[in-house]
C-alpha cells in the first residue's frame, strides 16, 4: 500500500487510539493529578487529529490554550485544594453496569449516526465561510474572524469577562481581621508618626 | 455587509446593557462597596431604559443584524421586554435580601446585567453560534450568581451542582449543534431550515434531540431538571427568583424559535420528545412538590411543572401554540416574581425563613401579603378568575387544536395535584394558627406582590387582552 | 322592556362591590378601627345582599314569563374569542333569585354567631354570591366556566377558616374533587370552542356537534356536573364538606352550589349534546336511582346531623338528575322545581342544625333528645322542614319529587320504582333524626337550659317556611316561570336527537 | 479500513463523548474529574466540528470550535472558582459528600 | 259551604297550632272544636243535599300542578261517596274533639293536640273531597303526617315515638304503591282527575304496558298499585304492623284515626276507584284475598291480646279486612256501608276503652282489670252496645239489628253470593268471614268480661279511685252509641238496599251499574242472577240459603258462649290456657311474629345495608379508591419522586443521560419503524 495513503491512516489510528486511551485514563485514574496529566495528553492527541484534518490553527490553540492554560489551571487547583487522596479510593460506582451499558448504547448510536453522514444537498450554497484552495488555515481564520465573526468575537469577550468577574467575585476574599500590607500607607509613614517621645518622671511610670 | 457599528444601532438595548455593565464594573472597582446601592439603582434604570429602547425601536419587519447572527422580530422583542422587566424586578426585590444576608457586592447587579444580555442574545439568536454564546454568557453569570453567597455551603453546593450539570448540558447542546452543523452544512437558522426542508436526515433529527436536551436543562424539563430543586434552595433567594423567571422565558422562547423555525420540518420527531418532556415535567413537577416543606424547593418543582405545561403549547407546534406559550410564560413571569416577593418578605426576627410552615396564619399577621400570595397561588394553580387560568385555557386550546387532546387531559388532571400543594400554602396562611409574625419588610416587597396579584385578578381585565395581543403578534413572527 | 340597563351585571357584581368596600376598609383600618369594621361588616353584607335580592326581584318583575329566550342580555367583546355576555331565561333567573334569596338569610343566620375574622367571612360570602350569580347569568361558556370554578375558592376558605375540626381535610376534599371534575369539563369546553369556533353559548346551543364528539364532550361535562351535583359514586366530598362547613356555608353549598350541577346539565349537556344525553341517560338513571336508595340508607345510619342531611341531599339530587334526563317537560320542570325546593329545604335544614349547634357546639345526634320540651317553636319548624324533606304533599319537596318521578316514569317504570322506593327511605332517616333530636326525654343535662329560637332565628326561618309552603301549594309560581324555557329546551332536544339513537334505545 | 473518512473521526468523537459522559456519572471521587470529563465532552464536540468543517469544506465549523474552546476556557475558570468556594466551605470536594440538599 | 267544611278545620288547626300559646288552651280547644262542629253540621246538610237531593258539587279552588300535560287542581268533589265520608269524618271527629276535652284535661299540650286533630280532619277531608289522584295523595299523606304526629303526641315515650315512625314509614310503603299507581295512571291516561280517568278506563281495558320487567294489563296494574296504597293506610295484611302499635297515641286519636277515619281511607280509595277495580279482576281477587287474610289474621291475634286498645285495634284491622273483602268482590256499596257503621261502633269502643283507661288511671292491661262495671256503669253500657254492634247482632231476615248486623252480614252473604256467581274466592271469603265473625264475637266479649266483670285483678288503690268519666266524654259516647244502634237500620236501604241507585248515583260502582263493565272482554262473567240478586235487599238475605243468612248470627252466639264460659263461668281459664300453651298462644300473642320478622329483615337489614354502604361503600371503596386512595397514591408517588432527588451529582447526571439516551433510542427506533 502506498505510504501516502497509509501514513495518514497510521497517524489517525495512533492519535485516535491515544486520545481515547488517555481520555479513558482521565476518567479512570484514581489520582486527580494523573487525571490532569492524562487530560493534557488527550489534548495533545486531539491536536494531532486536528492537524490531520487540516485545522492547524485550532490544533495550535488547543495546545496553547488548553494545555498551557486550562489544564495547568486544573493542575493548580488540584494541587491547591489539599485533597485527601485516601478517601477517594472508592473506585467506580454500583451504577457501573447500567452506566456502561448506557455509554455503550450511546456510543454505538452516535457511531452509526456518524456513518450515516452524507453531505447535505444544500451544503454548497449554505456554506458560511468557504475554504478556498490554497489559502492556509491561519489565513482563512484571519479573514473571517474579525469581519464576519466580529460580533461573536465581541460576545465571546463578554463571556470571558463574566468568567473573570465570576472568578474574582467568588474567590477574592477580603478576610476581616487579617492585616494586609498597605504600601501607600507604609510609604507615607514617617518617624514622627511612629515614635513618641515621652518624658517619664522617675518613679511614676507612664 | 454593513459595518459593525451600523449594526450596533440595531441592537440598542444590548449595547446599552453592555456599556452600562462595563461602566458600572469600572465604577464599582473604583468606588468599592460604597457604590453598591448606586450601582443597583443604575442597573435597574438601565434595564428599564433598555426595555423602553427596545420597544421604541421596534420595527414591524423582522430585521437581521450582524450578517444574520441575530434576528430582531416581535418574538425577540416580546421576550426581551419580558426578560428586561423581570431582571429589573429581581434587582428591585432582591436588594433588601442581600443586605440582610450581608452579601452585597456590586458585581451582583453587573452579573445580572450580563446574564440578561446573554438572554437577549439567546432570544434573538439566528445562528447556532450566537445561540451558544448567548447561552453561555447567561449560564456563566448564573453559575456565579448561584454561588454568590460564598460563605454559605448551600449556595456553593448549589453553584457547584448547577455548574457541573450545566456544563454537561452545554456539552449535549454543543454535540447536537455539531451534528446539526454537520448534517445541515450551516449554523444559520434559515440555512438549517432549508436543509431540513430538503432532507430531514437522521443526523439532523438526532442533532435536534441533543440540542433539545441541552436546552431542556435550562428550562428544567424532566429529566434534565435534577439541578433545579437543589439550586433553587441553595442559591440566594433573589437569585432563585431570577432563575425562576427570566432564564426560563429566554430558554423557552429560544426553543420555540428553534423548533418552529429551523426545525419546523422535523416536527413529527421533535414533537414526540417535547411531549415526553412535557409529560415527565408535569408529573415530576406536580408530584415532587407535594413533599416539599422548603418554599424555594417547592417553587422549583412548581416551575418544573409549569414548564411542563408550557411545553404542551410548544408541542402543539402551531401559531396558536406559540401564542399560548407566550401568554402563559408572561403570566408565569408575573406570578413567579410576585411569589418570590412574598418569599423574600418571609423574615423573622432571627433571619430569613424558608419553611412553608413559617407562613402559618399569615392572613392574620399580614393580611395584604397573605391575600396577594394567595391570589398568586390560585393563579399559578390555574384557577379562574385568576389570570393564570387563561394561560391554561390557551394552552389547552392549542393542544386540542394540535391533536394533543390526551396531553391536555393529562395536564388538566395533574393540575389538580398541583392545586393541592398550592392550596396547602393557602391553607397554612389562612387556616393555621399564627406563627411568629414576620418582621415588616421594606415596602417594595408587599407592593410588588400586591401589584402582581392585582394583575392576576382585577388587572387581568386589561392585562390579558394586552398580553394576548402581544403574544399574538410575537407568535405571528415565526409563521 | 324598559328595565334598568345592565341589571344583570348589577345583580352579579353588587355583592362583589360590597366585598371590595369591606376589604378596602378593613385593610386600611388599624387597631380600634378594625374592630369597628368587624362589628359593622355583617350589616354591610346583609344590606348588600338585601339590595341584591331586591334587584333580582326587580328583574323578576320585568321578566317576560312567556318568552323562552334569554332576556336582559348584555354583551361586550373581551379578548380572544371571549365575550362578556350575560342573559337569563326562566331557568337561570329562578336560580338567581334562589341565590339572592338565600344569601341574606345566611347573613342573618351568621349574625353574632361568627366571631372569628368577621369581615373576611362576610367578604368570602359576598364574593361567593357574585360568583354564583355569575354562573347562572353568563352566556359565554368561558365566562361560565370562570364563575363556575371560581366559586371553589371562597368556599374553600369558608370551610377551611370557619369550619369544624376536620375542616382542612374537608376543604381539600371538596376543592380537589370538584376541581378534578371541572378540569375535565374545561377540556371539553376547549374542544367545543375549537369545533364550533365560538364561545357564545347561544351559538353553541344551536351548534350541532358530531355524534362521536358529543359522547366525549358529554362525558367531560358529566365529570364536572356529576361531582357538583353530586351523583353517586362521586358524592363523598359532600358529607365531609357539609359537616365541616359553618352553617351558612352548608346552606349555600346545599342551597346553591349543588344546583350548579343540575343547571349545567340543563344548560349544556341536554341541549348541546342531545344525542349523547340520550345515549347516556340510562347510565344517569342508574346512578340516580342507586344514589337515591344507597345514600338514603347511608343517611339512616349517620350519627352526625349535618352528615345525615348531606346524604339526604345526595338522594334528593338523584331526583333532579332523573328529572333532567327524562328529557320531557314534566321531568325537567320537576328537576328545576326540585332544585329550587331543595335549595330552600335543605338550606333550612342546615340552618336548623345550626341553631342548636350554636347553642351546644355539637352535631352529634346522640347529644340531643327531648328538645321539644324546651324549644317548641324550633320543634315545629324542624317538623315542617323534615316533612318537606321527605316530600310530603303540600310542601315544595313533594312537587319536585313527584314531577321528576312522573318524568322518569315516562322513560321507564324502573326509575319511578326506585325513586319512589327512596321516598320511603327518606321518611325513615328524616323521622329518625327528628325523633332522636326533638322527641324523647332530655337525657343530656346540658340541654336543660337550652333556649328556644330567638327572634333573629325566627326571622331567618320565616321566609323559608313561607316559601316551602307557598311553593308546595302553588307551584305554578315557579313552573310558569321555568315553563317556556323548559318547553323550548325539550322541543330543541326532540328536534336535535338523531333518530337512530332513539331507535337504539327502544 | 485504511481509508480514513469522516466516520472515523466522528467515531473518535463519539467515543470520547461517551467517555466524558461516563466520567461524569460514574465518578465518585472528586469534582475536578467531573470538570475534566466536561472538557472531554467539549473536546469531542470540537473534533466533530473540525471534522465536519473539513468535509464540508467550510471554515464555519472551525470557527465554531474556536469559540467553543474560548467558552470552555471561561467555563473552566468559573467552574474551578466555584469549586474553590465549595472547598473552602466544605473542606473537601468528594462527590459523594455533595448532598446537603435533596428530596 | 263545602269550602268551610274542608278548610274550617285547617283554620282551626292553624289558629290553635300557631297561636295556641298566646290564646291559651281553652280558646284553642274552643276554636278547633267549634270549627269541627260547624263542619259536622254542614256535612249533614251536605249529605242531605248530595245523597238525597242529587246536588253533586265540583268546586274548583285553585290550580295546583300545571306542568305540561301534568295538570291537577285543588278542587272539592262532593258526591254521595264523599258526602258519606264527610259525615263520618266530621261527625266522629267532632265527637272526638269534644271527648278530648275531658280525656286530655290533664295534658299540658292541649292546644297542640287539638291543632293536630283538626289538621288531621282537614287532611282527611281533603282526601275524601279530592277530585284527582294527586289531591287524594295530598290528603293521603296528610293524614299520615297527622297520624304520625298524634301517635307520637306523647313524645317523651320512646314507644310512642317508635310507633309513630313505624306508622309513618309503613304508610309510606303503601304510599309508594299509591304513588306508582298515580304515575301509571298518568302514563296511561295522561290525566289525573277522576272523571277523565274513569271515563277512559273502559277504552283502555285491554291496554298492556311494561312495568319493571314484565308486561301488565294497565288497569290491573293501576288497581294493584293503588291497592298497595290502600293496604298501607288501612293496615292490611303485611302492612298491618303499625296499627296495633299506633295505640300508643292518646285514645281519642285511636278512635278518630285508627278506627273511624284514616284507616278507612283505603276502603274509600277502592270504592272511589271502583270503575278501575271493576275492570281488574285479578287485582280485585288480590284485594279479596288480602282482605280475607287480614280479617282472619287480625281476628286470631285479637283473641289473645291483653291490652284493651290492642284488642280493639286488631278488631279494627279485622273489620277492615271485611271491607276489602267486600270491595274485592265488587260490593263497594257494602264495603262503604260497613265503613260507615263501623265508624260509629268502633269509635264508640275506642272511646269507651278510653273512658275505662282514664277511669283506671291509664291502665290498659286487661289482666289488671275486672269487675268495674259497677264503678263505670255508663261506660259499661256503651261498651256493650259497641260490642253488640261490632259482633253484628240482629235477627236475620228482619230489619232488626245493630249497625254491624246490616253491614257485616251483607258482606258475608255477599261473599256467598259471589261464590255462587262464580267469583273467584267467593266461597272462601264467605268461610273466612264466618270464622272471623266467630272470633270477633269471642274477643269482643272477652274484652267486656275481662274488663267489667269478674274480679278485679289490679292495684286496689286504682280500683278504689276508679270513676265514671266526665260528661264531655260521656256525651260523645252516647251519641256514638246511638249511631251504633241505629246507623244500620236507618241507612241500610240507602247504602245497600233498594234505594241505593238513587243514593249513590254513580259515586261508586254498585252491582247493578257494574253489570255493564262486566261485559268487558277480559272481565270475568257474572251470571245474571247475581246481578238481579244484588239489586235486591241484602239485609233481608232472601236470596241466599237460610243457613247462610243465619250462620253469622250463630257463630256470634257461639263466640259469646265460649267467652262467657272462659271468662265468667271459669274465670281465669283463659289465662291458664294461655300460660299452658306453648306454640299457639305465643304465636298469636306475638302477632304471628311479624314484627320480629320485619325487624330482622327490614329494620336490621336496612341498618346493615346502611352501614355496609356507608362504611364499606362510601368510606372503604369510594373514598378508599377515590379521593383517599388517590391522595395516598399521590403521596406515595411524591415520596418516590422526592427520593429520586438524592442530592448526588452523579445521580443527577445519570438521570440526564438516561433521558438523553432514551430519547435518542426512541427517536431512532420510531424513526426506523416510521420509515425515515
Amino acid at each position: 500500500m502506498e505510504l501516502a495513503v497509509l501514513l495518514p491512516a497510521i497517524a489517525f489510528y495512533v492519535f485516535a487510539g491515544a486520545a481515547i486511551a488517555f481520555a479513558f485514563g482521565v476518567v479512570a485514574a484514581r489520582n486527580p493529578v494523573r487525571s490532569v496529566l492524562f487530560l493534557i495528553m488527550t489534548f495533545f492527541s486531539a491536536a494531532g487529529l486536528f492537524v490531520l484534518l487540516g485545522a492547524e490553527f485550532l490544533a495550535m490553540i488547543l495546545v496553547m490554550v488548553y494545555v498551557g492554560a486550562v489544564a495547568v489551571l486544573f493542575l493548580f487547583v488540584v494541587m491547591m485544594l489539599d485533597i485527601d487522596f485516601v478517601e477517594m479510593k472508592q473506585g467506580f460506582a454500583d451504577y457501573l453496569p447500567l452506566g456502561g451499558l448506557l455509554a455503550f448504547v450511546l456510543t454505538v448510536e452516535l457511531i452509526v449516526l456518524g456513518a450515516s453522514w452524507s453531505i447535505s444537498g444544500k451544503a454548497e450554497e449554505l456554506r458560511q465561510a468557504p475554504i478556498t484552495e490554497g489559502q492556509d488555515n491561519l489565513q482563512a481564520f484571519s479573514a473571517v474572524l474579525y469581519t464576519d465573526y466580529a460580533f461573536f468575537l465581541e460576545a465571546a469577550g463578554l463571556v470571558l469577562l463574566v468568567a473573570m468577574i465570576g472568578a474574582i467575585v467568588l474567590t477574592n476574599f477580603h478576610k476581616k481581621g487579617v492585616k494586609r500590607q498597605n504600601i501607600p500607607a507604609q510609604v507615607a509613614r514617617r518617624a514622627e508618626d511612629g515614635v513618641e517621645l515621652v518624658d517619664v518622671k522617675p518613679g511614676q511610670g507612664i | 455587509m454593513t459595518s459593525f457599528v451600523s449594526n450596533l444601532s440595531l441592537i440598542g438595548p444590548e449595547v446599552a446593557l453592555t456599556l452600562a455593565a462595563l461602566a458600572l464594573l469600572v465604577g464599582g472597582a473604583v468606588r468599592g462597596e460604597k457604590a453598591n446601592n448606586l450601582i443597583n439603582t443604575i442597573s435597574i434604570v438601565v434595564l428599564l431604559f433598555a426595555a423602553v429602547l427596545g420597544l421604541r425601536s421596534a420595527g414591524a419587519d423582522p430585521t437581521q443584524a450582524f450578517g444574520g447572527a441575530l434576528i430582531l422580530d416581535r418574538l425577540a422583542l416580546f421576550a426581551k421586554t419580558a426578560i428586561l422587566l423581570s431582571a429589573a424586578l429581581v434587582l428591585v426585590i432582591g436588594a433588601g435580601f442581600l443586605k440582610i444576608e450581608k452579601i452585597v457586592k456590586y458585581e451582583y447587579a453587573i452579573l445580572i446585567l450580563l446574564a440578561t444580555l446573554g438572554m437577549m442574545v439567546m432570544v434573538s439568536a439566528n445562528d447556532l453560534l450566537s445561540l451558544y454564546i448567548g447561552l453561555e454568557l447567561q449560564s456563566l453569570s448564573l453559575y456565579v450568581l448561584a454561588a454568590f453567597n460564598r460563605s454559605s455551603l448551600r449556595a456553593s453546593e448549589a453553584g457547584l451542582k448547577y455548574f457541573v450539570l450545566g456544563a454537561l448540558s452545554s456539552g449535549l447542546l454543543l454535540y447536537g449543534m455539531s451534528l446539526v452543523y454537520g448534517f445541515a452544512g450551516t449554523t444559520r437558522f434559515e440555512g438549517i431550515a432549508e436543509a431540513a426542508h430538503m432532507d430531514a436526515s437522521v443526523g439532523l433529527v438526532i442533532g435536534v434531540v441533543f440540542v433539545l436536551s441541552g436546552l431542556a436543562f435550562k428550562i428544567s424539563a424532566v429529566p434534565f431538571h435534577m439541578w433545579t430543586p437543589d439550586v433553587y434552595q441553595g442559591a440566594p433567594t433573589p437569585v432563585t427568583a431570577f432563575f425562576a423567571s427570566a432564564p426560563k422565558f429566554a430558554a423557552i422562547a429560544l426553543i420555540a424559535r428553534l423548533l418552529m423555525g429551523p426545525f419546523s420540518d422535523m416536527m413529527d420527531q421533535w414533537q414526540q420528545v417535547v411531549v415526553a418532556l412535557s409529560v415527565l415535567s408535569m408529573t415530576v413537577g406536580y408530584f415532587g412538590a407535594i413533599m416539599q416543606r422548603n418554599i424555594k424547593r417547592l417553587m422549583a418543582y412548581s416551575s418544573i411543572a409549569n414548564m411542563g405545561y408550557a411545553m404542551i403549547a410548544l408541542a402543539a407546534g402551531s401559531q396558536r401554540g406559540l401564542e399560548a406559550l407566550l401568554l402563559y410564560m408572561g403570566l408565569y413571569l408575573i406570578t413567579t416574581l410576585g411569589m418570590f416577593a412574598c418569599i423574600l418578605a418571609m423574615r423573622q426576627s432571627e433571619g430569613m425563613v424558608e419553611n412553608i410552615d413559617d407562613l402559618a396564619g399569615l392572613s392574620q399577621n399580614q393580611r395584604g401579603l397573605a391575600i396577594s400570595f394567595s391570589v398568586l397561588l390560585f393563579s399559578i394553580a390555574g384557577l379562574p378568575p385568576m389570570a393564570g387560568f387563561f394561560g391554561k385555557l390557551y394552552i389547552f386550546l392549542a393542544a386540542v387544536e394540535g391533536g394533543l387532546l390526551w396531553l391536555a387531559i393529562y395536564g388538566a388532571v395533574l393540575s389538580v395535584v398541583g392545586a393541592f400543594y398550592y392550596l396547602r400554602i393557602v391553607k397554612i396562611m389562612w387556616f393555621d394558627e399564627p406563627a411568629p409574625a414576620f418582621v415588616p419588610s421594606s415596602l417594595v416587597l408587599p407592593l410588588t406582590a400586591g401589584a402582581a396579584a392585582f394583575m392576576m385578578v382585577p388587572g387581568a381585565v386589561w392585562l390579558l387582552p394586552a398580553l394576548e395581543r402581544w403574544s399574538q403578534a410575537a407568535a405571528a413572527s415565526l409563521f | 322592556m324598559n328595565t334598568l340597563p345592565h341589571i344583570l351585571s348589577l345583580i352579579t357584581f353588587l355583592p362583589l362591590l360590597g366585598a371590595v368596600v369591606l376589604v378596602v376598609f378593613r385593610m386600611s383600618a388599624r387597631g380600634e378601627d378594625a374592630d369597628v369594621i368587624d362589628r359593622n361588616a355583617p350589616s354591610v353584607a346583609l344590606a348588600t345582599s338585601l339590595i341584591t335580592f331586591g334587584m333580582s326581584l326587580w328583574a323578576l318583575m320585568d321578566f317576560n314569563m312567556a318568552d323562552p329566550g334569554f332576556q336582559f342580555v348584555e354583551k361586550a367583546n373581551w379578548f380572544g374569542d371571549m365575550s362578556y355576555h350575560l342573559g337569563v331565561d326562566g331557568i337561570s333567573l329562578s336560580l338567581i333569585v334562589l341565590t339572592t334569596f338565600l344569601m341574606p338569610l345566611c347573613f342573618i343566620a351568621s349574625w353574632g354567631v361568627v366571631k372569628k375574622r368577621v369581615t373576611e367571612y362576610m367578604v368570602a360570602f359576598l364574593v361567593l354570591e357574585t360568583l354564583m350569580i355569575g354562573v347562572f347569568s353568563s352566556l359565554d361558556i368561558v365566562l361560565f366556566y370562570i364563575f363556575f370554578e371560581a366559586g371553589l375558592i371562597p368556599m374553600f376558605l369558608i370551610i377551611g377558616v370557619w369550619g369544624g375540626a376536620e375542616r382542612v381535610y374537608a376543604a381539600f376534599k371538596f376543592f380537589l374533587y370538584t376541581l378534578l371534575g371541572s378540569v375535565l369539563m374545561l377540556i371539553a369546553v376547549v374542544a367545543m370552542i375549537l369545533t364550533a369556533g365560538t364561545t357564545d353559548m347561544v351559538a353553541l346551543l344551536d351548534y350541532d356537534f358530531p355524534l362521536g364528539m358529543q359522547t366525549w364532550l358529554w362525558l367531560g361535562f358529566f365529570a364536572s356536573f356529576a361531582v357538583k351535583m353530586p351523583m353517586w359514586p362521586v358524592h363523598t366530598w359532600l358529607p365531609d364538606a357539609h359537616v365541616q362547613a359553618p352553617t351558612a356555608g352548608s346552606v349555600i353549598l346545599a342551597g346553591v352550589l349543588l344546583k350548579m350541577g343540575g343547571y349545567g346539565f340543563i344548560r349544556f349537556s341536554l341541549p348541546m349534546f342531545p344525542d349523547a344525553s340520550q345515549t347516556f341517560a340510562p347510565l344517569v338513571f342508574t346512578l340516580s336511582v342507586i344514589a337515591i336508595i344507597y345514600t338514603s340508607l347511608v343517611a339512616f345510619r349517620q350519627t352526625d346531623m349535618k352528615k345525615l342531611i348531606a346524604y339526604s341531599s345526595v338522594a334528593h339530587m338523584g331526583f333532579v338528575t332523573i328529572g333532567i334526563f327524562s328529557m320531557n317537560v314534566i321531568g325537567v320542570q320537576g328537576a328545576m322545581f326540585q332544585m329550587i325546593s331543595h335549595g330552600i329545604v335543605s338550606g333550612a335544614l342546615f340552618l336548623i342544625v345550626g341553631v342548636i349547634y350554636d347553642r351546644m357546639h355539637t352535631r352529634e345526634i346522640a347529644a340531643y333528645g327531648g328538645l321539644a320540651q324546651r324549644m317548641p317553636v324550633y320543634a315545629t319548624i324542624f317538623m315542617l322542614f323534615t316533612m318537606a324533606n321527605v316530600g310530603l304533599p303540600g310542601t315544595s319537596g313533594f312537587i319536585g319529587e313527584f314531577l321528576t318521578m312522573v318524568g322518569g316514569y315516562q322513560v321507564s317504570s324502573w326509575i319511578a320504582f326506585g325513586a319512589a322506593f327512596g321516598v320511603i327511605l327518606s321518611a325513615v332517616y328524616a323521622l329518625t333524626l327528628y325523633k332522636k333530636v326533638i322527641y324523647g326525654t332530655i337525657t343530656n343535662a346540658k340541654l336543660e337550659d337550652i333556649s328556644d329560637m330567638v327572634r333573629r332565628e325566627v326571622i331567618t326561618f320565616s321566609p323559608l317556611v313561607i316559601a316551602t309552603i307557598v311553593l308546595g301549594v302553588w307551584p305554578s309560581l315557579l313552573t310558569d316561570m321555568t315553563g317556556p324555557a323548559v318547553e323550548a329546551l325539550v322541543e330543541h332536544i326532540a328536534a336535535a336527537v338523531e333518530p337512530s339513537i332513539l331507535e337504539g334505545m327502544q | 479500513m485504511m481509508d480514513i473518512g469522516l466516520g472515523h473521526y466522528l467515531a473518535v468523537a463519539a467515543i470520547m463523548f461517551s467517555i466524558g459522559v461516563f466520567g461524569i456519572f460514574v465518578n465518585r471521587k472528586n469534582v475536578i474529574v467531573i470538570l475534566m470529563s466536561v472538557e472531554l465532552i467539549l473536546l469531542s464536540v470540537n473534533i466533530n466540528f473540525v471534522t465536519f468543517s473539513t468535509y464540508l469544506n467550510d471554515l464555519g465549523g472551525q470557527v465554531f470550535a474556536l469559540f467553543v474552546l474560548t467558552v470552555a476556557a471561561a467555563e473552566a475558570a468559573v467552574g474551578l472558582a466555584i469549586l474553590v468556594v465549595y472547598f473552602r466551605n466544605r473542606g473537601n470536594i468528594a462527590v459523594a459528600d455533595i448532598n446537603l440538599m435533596k428530596g | 259551604m263545602y269550602l268551610l267544611i274542608v278548610f274550617g278545620p285547617l283554620l282551626g288547626a292553624l289558629i290553635a297550632g300557631l297561636f295556641g300559646r298566646i290564646l291559651g288552651d281553652k280558646s284553642a280547644q274552643l276554636v278547633t272544636t267549634g270549627f269541627l262542629i260547624l263542619s259536622a253540621v254542614l256535612s249533614l246538610f251536605a249529605f242531605n243535599q248530595v245523597a238525597y237531593n242529587g246536588h253533586e258539587q265540583l268546586i274548583h279552588v285553585m290550580n295546583w300542578f300545571a306542568v305540561g300535560d301534568f295538570q291537577a287542581a285543588w278542587a272539592l268533589r262532593v258526591d254521595t261517596l264523599t258526602a258519606v265520608m264527610l259525615v263520618v269524618v266530621t261527625f266522629v271527629s267532632s265527637l272526638v274533639h269534644v271527648y278530648s276535652w275531658g280525656y286530655m284535661a290533664d295534658d299540658p299540650h292541649k292546644a297542640r293536640f287539638f291543632a293536630y286533630l283538626s289538621f288531621f280532619t282537614f287532611a282527611m277531608l281533603m282526601l275524601v273531597t279530592a277530585n284527582n289522584f294527586l289531591q287524594m295523595f295530598f290528603g293521603w299523606e296528610g293524614v299520615g303526617l297527622a297520624s304520625y304526629l298524634l301517635i307520637g303526641f306523647w313524645y317523651k315515650k320512646p314507644e310512642a315515638n317508635a310507633a309513630a315512625i313505624k306508622a309513618f314509614v309503613t304508610n309510606r310503603v303503601g304510599d309508594f304503591g299509591f304513588a306508582l299507581g298515580i304515575l301509571t295512571i298518568f302514563a296511561v291516561f295522561g290525566a289525573l282527575d277522576f272523571d277523565t280517568v274513569f271515563g277512559a278506563a273502559h277504552d283502555n281495558a285491554a291496554l298492556v304496558i311494561p312495568f319493571l320487567w314484565m308486561q301488565f294489563n294497565a288497569i290491573e296494574l293501576i288497581a294493584f298499585l293503588l291497592f298497595i296504597g290502600a293496604m298501607g293506610k288501612s293496615a292490611q295484611f303485611f302492612l298491618h304492623v303499625w296499627l296495633p302499635d299506633a295505640m300508643e297515641g292518646p285514645t281519642p286519636v285511636s278512635a278518630l284515626i285508627h278506627a273511624a277515619t284514616m284507616v278507612t281511607a283505603g276502603v274509600f280509595l277502592v270504592a272511589r276507584c271502583a270503575p278501575l277495580f271493576e275492570m281488574a279482576p285479578h287485582a280485585s281477587l288480590f284485594v279479596t284475598v288480602i282482605g280475607a287474610m287480614t280479617a282472619f289474621f287480625a281476628a286470631t291475634v285479637g283473641l289473645v291480646q291483653n291490652d284493651i286498645k290492642r284488642v280493639i285495634a286488631y278488631s279494627t284491622c279485622s273489620q277492615l279486612g271485611y271491607m276489602f273483602m267486600a270491595g274485592g268482590l265488587g260490593m263497594y256499596d257494602a264495603a262503604i256501608f260497613h265503613l260507615f257503621t263501623h265508624a260509629f261502633f268502633k269509635a264508640l269502643l275506642f272511646l269507651g276503652a278510653g273512658s275505662v283507661i282514664i277511669g283506671l288511671h291509664h291502665e290498659q292491661d286487661m289482666r289488671k282489670m275486672g269487675g268495674i262495671a259497677k264503678k263505670m256503669p255508663l261506660t259499661w253500657i256503651f261498651m256493650i252496645i259497641g260490642t253488640i254492634a261490632l259482633t253484628g247482632v240482629g235477627i236475620p231476615g228482619t230489619s232488626f239489628g245493630f249497625a254491624g248486623f246490616f253491614s257485616k252480614d251483607a258482606i258475608i252473604e255477599g261473599a256467598w253470593e259471589a261464590g255462587v256467581a262464580g267469583t273467584a274466592f267467593g266461597y272462601q271469603a264467605f268461610w273466612v268471614g264466618i270464622v272471623a265473625a266467630l272470633m270477633t264475637s269471642f274477643y269482643s266479649w272477652r274484652v267486656i268480661f275481662m274488663t267489667f266483670h269478674g274480679t278485679y285483678r289490679g292495684d286496689q288503690h286504682t280500683f278504689d279511685h276508679a270513676h265514671e268519666s266526665p260528661r264531655s266524654m260521656l256525651v260523645p259516647l252516647a251519641l256514638l252509641s246511638a249511631g251504633a244502634i241505629f246507623a244500620g237500620v236507618l241507612f241500610a236501604g240507602d247504602f245497600i238496599g233498594d234505594k241505593q241507585a238513587g243514593f249513590w248515583r254513580g259515586a261508586t260502582v254498585i252491582e247493578a251499574v257494574a253489570d255493564t263493565s262486566h261485559e268487558a272482554p277480559d272481565a270475568h262473567a257474572v251470571p245474571e242472577q247475581h246481578a238481579a240478586a244484588s239489586a235486591e235487599d241484602h239485609g233481608g238475605g232472601h236470596h241466599v240459603p237460610t243457613w247462610v243468612a243465619w250462620s253469622p248470627f250463630v257463630v256470634t252466639l257461639i263466640g259469646f258462649a265460649i267467652a262467657w264460659f272462659m271468662y265468667i263461668t271459669r274465670e281465669g281459664l283463659g289465662a291458664r290456657m294461655a300460660a299452658r300453651s306453648r306454640y299457639v298462644h305465643p304465636f298469636l300473642y306475638n302477632k304471628w311474629y311479624f314484627d320480629e320478622l320485619y325487624d330482622i329483615v327490614l329494620v336490621r337489614g336496612a341498618r346493615k345495608l346502611g352501614d355496609l354502604f356507608w362504611k364499606g361503600g362510601d368510606q372503604r371503596i369510594i373514598d378508599g379508591f377515590g379521593p383517599n386512595g388517590f391522595a395516598a397514591a399521590t403521596l406515595a408517588g411524591a415520596k418516590r419522586i422526592a427520593k429520586l432527588q438524592t442530592g448526588f451529582l452523579y445521580h443527577y447526571a445519570f438521570v440526564m443521560l438516561i433521558g438523553l439516551v432514551g430519547f435518542i433510542t426512541w427517536i431512532l427506533v420510531s424513526g426506523v419503524s416510521g420509515g425515515h
